[in-house]
């Protein structure tokens, strides 16, 4: 539950509540362990309870992320910060912490929000909706997505104008401006840092139109618009609401590219491209899809028998990366490639485009640590001292690191990753103990 | 519900929780297609069936019992195998003394990859009881 | 009786059943059932805000039980289970229908069908949930120890972790030394610490902690009980030297004397080794060995060294534990004869092979007495195969050869490797080491998915050819010194360990777990967890996550010292029970007793022995038997509701 | 069936090549390249052949002279493999094999051979104007005469030849059928392309590099024939020399930006110039600006009081002329209009 008592001791600080941070807090909890989990946003389940299904089982995401998030949020030994950043953290002794942690104001009491979403419809305000990667609008006043925890409305309040019309409808009278930054100091014996990763932002290859051209998404977007709670009801291309027939995925934007500060593969790209495909495969029966890749990374266990599948069900691989993307009239993009099986440079005319933009570290959480150095990799991911026999060590004894903090992963890497994160922490605060 | 019949016959799958299941399971997760008449109830081991709940499923309408054995994969024990065969036999004897033909219970081993194998067995099992039954 | 007031929820799931199942029609078929109370449909049925639901239907309207129509029971019975817990409900009052994966997945093609499907199996729950009993749970005392099979890196890495957890560890090792696949490598990709090193640093942790007990040489040769009581018996053979009496330099000049020579393993079959033998000198245990299959008895080295006792015995050890780790490895593909001139070509030779040689040469790369400047690597040989039966990626190979191709650049004069692939994956950061390779001159040429490269042999050279994609598909050839077959990984050839445990496997024949992502370190044996390439191909760092998430979970099973059972046992009806003693015999776990009640000798069951299988119920002639919630009248209302 | 050599890509980067086998056939070069089309595909395959070595191949294409050197590729190279300049150093190598002396390729590998070759000439220049005793009248004239005889031995015993090889390279070994009329008829491309370079407008980059060196291109020629064929240190004739003037002017203020780009190393283009790369612009810029001072000497009559200025120019015209020309960065501009001819004879 959402606590707002200060000064207090924790086991163990869980720094991101995504499904790495989760799984380590529930490991924690499980072996009676009292688990701090601070997450920025204003939900735990971080970037996969956004997901549509996951490969390569096509299970849907939400119907594994959302029991592990009741799980968590009802767990008596975990207490949640959502909307909460983690500040300074200090090492004071040998197995102490002390950490700065800034609860942002919701504006709502959560315990007494029941998510009736009156206020949502009272509110005036309109704003691109962030946990709909900016497909559609949000009120000011808002619940940030059907199946977020805590379920409860927030104000934004940069976008709010005090009009004061939330309040007035709000049947539980749940809404309170008067609420402040709390910043709390919290003492804690070990630090999970979790904190996830950030995607490429498709605005930096402009030869890609990404931002300019309507019919450009990220593959983040096409997500939303598969996931189970969509926005739209189906797949439309933006530009015009148009369904679209002739899908193009452009891989590798954003990662094995030294050009743009990225010279590494983002693992995760190829399948969930192949998956997406999969689904609109099944979404539109009519549509073709077509996948421009420079090399198929389907590595992992039923990796390869998936895109094998995907390539039964008639989707399009085409060996190549995209040079550039130019818009035609009446909104088609126009794709410029050389197709390397015949070695000849290629145009083709598609009615949407995904850009399956790579992953990229989630920077800064070096910086709060003020008396200990927290050694980071070449490429700003968390470094891993121990990289073979303890990938969950850190260069700070006693803080841990898992899932795609240290680098790309998948799900079920990630999950492994935050297993052997709360292993090492239960293990260090058992022998501490 | 009558004109589904036609197309396919009511098949009663015994199956067990820990072995068959999981690849009847997978069959859906693969969208590997069979009747919609096939209904299947969990137990935890073949060996646990009572030759009287099949005696019941055909006196109520079902036109096939088919059993997913756990064969040698069974978690309780390598006896499975052996006792599952009894009672089928045993049931065999009971059907024919009722005037029911023993080609309508059929058993295969399914183990908990066995999807592929499971629908084959549903498919021919329909087309054999359509032939039979509801020619 | 009073007459029950359930619940049934069912499931959209997101379309994944709504969008071929009916749900409203589903509803709306069952709201009117006598005992239905209540009939919703969902979005998620697993989603906090409709457990947040569930709970107050159940509190508010007094129900009895409930029903959740979604997907598999072995993704979320546990879920609404404890749903009827926090609602103050017995939870085997919970009934659950699996109309996604067994509905509407399974009859995609038939929406009508599905839809009928699904009517009938709520249905058939409810009959269910008509008899569905509270019950109590059975409390069994579970050992705090973990039996670790399997000494690699991942057996190693869980068995610290167990010990650090308070954890008596068993370390069960078939092979003589610890240490696996990465005591047989010095280079390993992305450190600069040796694999031998590695392994040494673990053993040495290893032996710090007395709560773990490490048996070389050894092999689980029985398994008996169950989660939080396995009784183990375990066969070591012994190394026939006794350690206390051991000197180095008497047993090196025993092993010098051994006139037996057989190929050794360890180097895959490139090199020899003595019937007393240890791999390198540094190996743990460093006490030798003498492999008595090949051993021919003929005294010489009992003669240099008194530490040789052939007297030692066979020993069965007992083990008692709680849970059991498995972390037995995997086998590296053996090409078949022929395959890309596999055995019938002087220069073709597997990767395996060709890391011991990079590892054990020196200034000179050798082979048949031959230098090796031209390198030429097959990738792909034994995975991702359209023919054979192993279809899946092994997804290390790729960099491990690039890695393997990098290192014998960096140790050897004038070497030049040609990688013949079929797209290169190395993922991750692993890709710094493929544009490395390139920049060093590395070339690489791909192959279609239906032209693999060709090994011609034409007298003592070795040819091998390719259609490139790369090259707008040329034909093009390198002579090589030197054909490394890149094989994949494959399960064990010997399951022997994992027949013992009934450990399920996967399509691709690796172990399986429960779920990728909700369950990935468990079986569907309780107590049973899967660690490291066991379960599918994985490099060292992520053998190691799943030894250590693997440890985290025999961990929290037993760290409470006590497990709950399922109370559904057997139970017998007096009445009818005559005692004619069938029960006992069908019985695979002596749970039945025989005992005298009100002066007429019946059977009785032992609960906390009781596994539930049933087997005593059909050989009961008088129908006294019957297994708690699948009991005769429980499965005949089911058989009316499916009709 | 072709066999690869490994080695070659070391020859290559002595050329100039750089990091090209990091090259992981993305295929993004030929994307971004707008002079590439369907049927004519680079820089890519050009990084293929040369990363296997398959030299043959390499000596057959036209495709190096095909590419104008934006140097989008090389910005948008996932790898930084280069391709941009991959293509340029290819040019030098192909430059070095078309050239029978074998000199080219020596000039191109070596900067001491380079540098000697410059000091050879200079010192000849010196040996020259001592036998003739410092005598301006002699020097101008002799020069006048270096400079056409020069014209015609190179173009006869270096260029010409020169040309035929690569015909031979690119058209009769790889056994192009090319009718006698197509030749023909195909020749107006050989004369558009030596003259206005108009390939190169469809480059990515701005069009006025293109205008550049468009009138960088006329101003030369021009200033050639005002120097060669109308004697313009010695003429009289007002247009003449006000035509000199004004086209040497050209040359060497044009050539400023050239230069000046080379030495920031900021445009993909000049990051990785070579020696020969700048001895040309150098050069180019100092023939331009010493003729231009000679006649203006002439012309204000200091010559004579100067004659250090026409022995520089001198030693500048005679390095750009034996060395520069036939050896040197100078025959792209045959290679480049005879690529094109010989490209629209395989169409």
């Amino acid at each position: 539950m959402e606590n707002p008592i200060k000064n207090i001791s924790y086991d163990a600080l869980v720094i991101g509540a995504g499904i790495a941070g989760g799984e380590a807090a529930l490991n924690l909890a499980n072996t009676g362990f009292k688990v701090l989990l601070v997450d920025k946003e204003l939900s735990v389940g971080g970037k996969m309870i956004m997901l549509s299904k996951v490969f390569p089982t096509l299970d849907c995401s939400a119907c594994i992320t959302t029991p592990k998030v009741s799980e968590i949020s009802r767990h008596p030994n975990i207490t949640i910060f959502t909307g909460s950043e983690v500040g300074e953290i200090k090492k004071i002794s040998d197995h102490e912490f002390t950490a700065k942690v800034t609860k942002h104001p919701r504006y709502v009491r959560v315990e007494d929000c029941t998510a009736c979403q009156l206020c949502e419809k009272a509110c005036p305000q309109n704003v691109r909706d962030q946990y709909q990667f900016g497909l559609i609008g949000r009120k000011a006043a808002f619940i940030p997505f059907s199946i977020c925890s805590p379920k409860a409305a927030a104000i934004d309040i940069d976008n709010c104008t005090l009009c004061g019309a939330c309040e007035k409808v709000c049947p539980t009278n749940c809404i309170d401006f008067t609420q402040e930054v709390e910043v709390m100091d919290l003492h804690v014996k070990t630090v999970v840092i979790a904190t996830g990763f950030d995607m490429f932002d498709a605005k930096k290859m402009p030869r890609y139109g990404y931002g300019q051209y309507k019919n450009v998404i990220t593959a983040l977007q096409m997500e939303r618009e598969l996931a189970p709670t969509r926005p739209f009801n189906t797949i439309l291309r933006p530009g015009d609401g148009k369904v679209p027939d002739k899908i193009a995925y452009v891989l590798c934007v954003g990662s094995r590219d030294a050009s743009v500060g990225n010279p590494i593969c983002s693992q995760i790209c190829c399948m969930y491209s192949i998956k997406q495909a999969q689904l609109l495969m099944g979404a539109l029966p009519m549509a073709d899809v077509t996948i421009y890749y420079i090399n198929i990374r389907s590595f992992g266990k039923g990796f390869e028998e998936f895109y094998q599948q995907a390539k039964g069900m008639g989707v399009n691989f085409v060996k190549g990366k995209i040079g550039r993307i130019s818009e035609k009239e009446g909104g088609n993009l126009l794709l410029r490639y050389e197709d390397i099986n015949e070695g000849k440079l290629q145009e083709a005319e598609h009615d949407m485009v995904i850009l399956s933009t790579g992953v990229l570290p989630n920077k800064g959480i070096d910086k709060f640590f003020v008396n200990e150095t927290l050694a980071l990799d070449p490429f700003s991911f968390v470094g891993q001292s121990d990289m073979l026999a303890s990938p969950a060590k850190t260069s700070i004894e006693g803080v841990f690191v898992a899932g795609t903090a240290t680098g790309p992963m998948d799900i079920p890497d990630s999950i492994l990753s935050a297993g052997a994160a709360s292993s090492e922490a239960i293990s260090y605060l058992i022998q501490q103990a | 519900m009558a004109e589904l019949n036609k197309k396919s016959a009511k098949i009663l799958v015994f199956s067990t929780e820990k072995i068959s299941d999981p690849a009847i399971d997978m069959a859906g997760l693969l969208k590997l297609h069979y009747p919609p008449t096939v209904y299947t109830i969990s137990i935890p081991c073949s060996s646990g069936i009572k030759p009287s709940w099949i005696l019941y499923a055909y006196e109520k309408g079902f036109d096939g019992v088919f059993i997913a054995a756990d064969g040698s994969d069974c978690v309780f024990g390598e006896s499975c195998t052996e006792k599952t065969g009894h009672l089928v036999g045993k049931t065999h004897n009971l059907m024919k003394e009722n005037g029911i033909e023993p080609a309508r219970l059929r058993m295969a081993a399914i183990c908990s990859v066995c999807s592929e194998s499971f629908v084959k067995q549903m498919r021919t099992f329909n087309e054999y009881l359509l032939k039979t039954l509801h020619a | 009786m009073k007459k029950k007031k359930i619940g049934v929820y069912i499931c959209h799931c997101g379309g994944n059943i709504s969008d071929y199942v009916d749900v409203e029609k589903v509803r709306q078929s069952v709201e009117g059932e006598d005992i239905v109370f209540i009939a919703k449909t969902t979005m998620f049925a697993c989603s906090d805000t409709n457990q947040r639901d569930m709970v107050d239907d159940i509190k508010a309207n007094n129900l009895d039980g409930v029903i959740v129509a979604s997907c598999s029971p072995k993704l979320h019975q546990l879920t609404f289970r404890n749903v009827s817990i926090r609602a103050d409900l017995n939870k085997y009052t919970y009934v659950h229908a699996n109309i996604r994966e067994q509905a509407s997945w399974a009859h995609s093609d038939n929406k009508m069908g599905a839809t009928e499907k699904a009517i009938h199996l709520v249905k058939a729950a409810i009959a269910k949930a008509r008899y569905a009993d509270a019950l109590e749970t059975n409390k069994i005392k579970a050992k705090k120890a973990v039996a670790v099979i399997g000494a690699g890196v991942a057996g190693m890495k869980a068995a610290i972790s167990l010990a650090e957890k308070n954890t008596e560890v068993i370390l069960i090792e078939k092979e003589p030394f610890v240490g696996g696949r990465v005591a047989q490598w010095d280079s390993l990709s992305t450190t600069t610490e040796t694999g031998k090193n590695m392994v040494k640093r673990l053993y040495s942790e290893l032996t710090k902690h007395d709560n773990i007990t490490i048996l070389t040489n050894s092999e689980v040769i029985e398994n008996k009980g169950s989660v939080g009581n396995i009784s183990l018996k375990v066969k070591r053979t012994p190394r026939f030297i006794k350690a206390s009496a051991c000197h180095p330099d008497d047993l090196k000049r025993a092993i010098e004397v051994c006139p037996v020579e057989v190929p050794d393993e360890f180097n895959f079959r490139l090199s020899n080794r003595k019937a007393i033998y240890k791999n390198y000198p540094s190996e743990y245990p460093q006490i030798p060995v003498i492999d008595v299959k090949n051993c021919t008895r003929c005294g010489e080295c009992e003669k240099v060294c008194k530490a040789v006792d052939f007297t030692e015995k066979e020993e069965i050890l007992d083990v008692e534990v709680g849970s059991v780790l498995m972390a037995t490895g995997f086998d590296s593909y053996t090409p078949e004869y022929g395959e890309f001139g596999y055995a019938t070509s002087d220069n073709v030779i597997t990767l395996p092979q060709f890391k011991r040689m990079i590892d054990t040469q020196f200034d000179k790369l050798t082979y048949n007495g031959k230098q090796i400047k031209n390198i030429a690597y097959i990738y792909c040989v034994g995975s991702r195969q359209t023919d054979g039966e192993n279809t899946y990626c092994s997804r290390n190979c790729c960099t491990s050869t690039i890695h393997a191709a990098v290192t014998a650049k960096q140790k050897f004069a004038d070497i030049n490797n040609y990688h013949f692939n079929r797209g290169l994956r190395t993922y991750g950061k692993q890709e710094i080491l493929y544009a490395d390779s390139l920049r060093s001159g590395d070339i690489y040429l791909q192959s279609y998915e239906d032209g693999l490269p060709t090994v011609i042999t034409e007298g003592k050279k070795t040819i091998v050819k390719i259609n490139d994609i790369l090259t707008n598909g040329r034909e093009i050839e390198v002579e090589a010194d030197l054909v490394v077959l890149v094989t994949g990984m494959v399960p064990r050839a010997d399951n022997t360990i994992g027949s013992l445990f009934k450990i399920p496997k996967g399509r691709d024949k690796f172990y399986n777990e429960v779920h990728m992502k909700l369950r990935p370190v468990e079986t569907v044996i309780d107590g049973i967890t899967i660690a490291g390439a066991c379960q599918g191909p994985k490099n060292i760092a992520e053998s190691v996550n799943s030894a250590l998430s693997a440890a985290t979970k025999s961990y929290s099973i037993l760290s409470k010292g006590e497990l709950e059972t399922d109370p559904l046992v057997a139970t017998i009806d007096p009445e009818k029970c005559t005692w004619c003693g069938a029960c006992e015999a069908a019985c695979p776990f002596d749970a039945i007793l025989k005992v005298e009640k009100d002066g007429k000798t019946i059977a009785e069951i032992n609960n906390t022995v009781c596994k539930g299988c049933g087997m005593c119920a059909p050989v009961c002639d008088p129908d006294a038997v019957n297994l708690i919630a699948c009991s005769s009248k429980e499965i005949m209302s089911m058989i009316d509701a499916l009709v | 069936m072709a066999k690869i050599n490994p080695a070659f890509g070391k020859e290559l980067n002595k050329y100039g090549a750089v990091n090209f086998n990091a090259c992981y056939n993305c295929g993004n070069c030929t994307a971004v390249c707008s002079l590439s089309t369907e049927d004519d595909s680079f820089p890519r395959e050009m990084v293929r052949l040369s990363a296997l070595g398959l030299e043959d191949d390499i000596k057959a294409s036209l495709k190096p002279w095909e590419c104008y050197y934006c140097g989008e590729c090389s910005t948008h190279c996932p790898q930084e493999a280069n391709p941009g300049e991959l293509m340029m150093s290819l040019r030098r190598y192909l430059t070095g094999k078309y050239d029978w002396t074998g000199l080219s390729g020596l000039l191109y590998k070596s900067l001491p051979v380079s540098l000697a070759a410059f000091i050879l000439t200079f010192v000849g220049v010196l040996a020259f104007v001592m036998s003739v005793g410092f005598e301006l009248e002699k020097m101008v004239h002799f020069g006048h005469m270096f400079e056409m005889i020069a014209i015609g031995t190179v173009g006869l015993v270096i260029l010409l030849p020169n040309v035929a090889r690569m015909w031979y390279f690119t058209i009769l070994k790889p056994k192009v059928n090319v009718s006698f009329t197509k030749y023909v008829k195909s020749m107006g491309e050989l004369f558009i392309h030596m003259f206005t370079q108009k390939r190169a407008l469809g480059c990515d980059d701005n069009q006025f590099r293109w205008f550049e060196h468009f009138i960088l291109v006329i101003g030369y020629l021009s200033l050639l024939f005002t120097t060669v064929a109308l004697d313009w240190f010695s003429s009289q004739n007002m247009f003449v020399i006000i035509l000199g003037y004004v086209m040497s002017a050209i040359v060497f203020v044009v050539t400023v930006d050239f230069v000046s780009s080379r030495m920031k190393k900021q445009k993909e283009v000049s990051k990785h110039s070579q020696p020969s790369d700048i001895f040309f612009v150098v050069w180019l810029f100092l023939m331009g600006l010493t003729a231009f001072l000679v006649r203006l000497f002439i012309d204000i009559n200091i010559l004579e009081a100067n004659k250090w200025l026409y022995v520089f120019h001198l030693t500048v015209l005679v390095q750009w002329a034996l060395i520069i020309v036939p050896f040197g960065k100078w025959t792209h501009f045959l290679y480049r209009s005879f690529a094109m001819y010989f490209a629209k004879l395989k169409e």
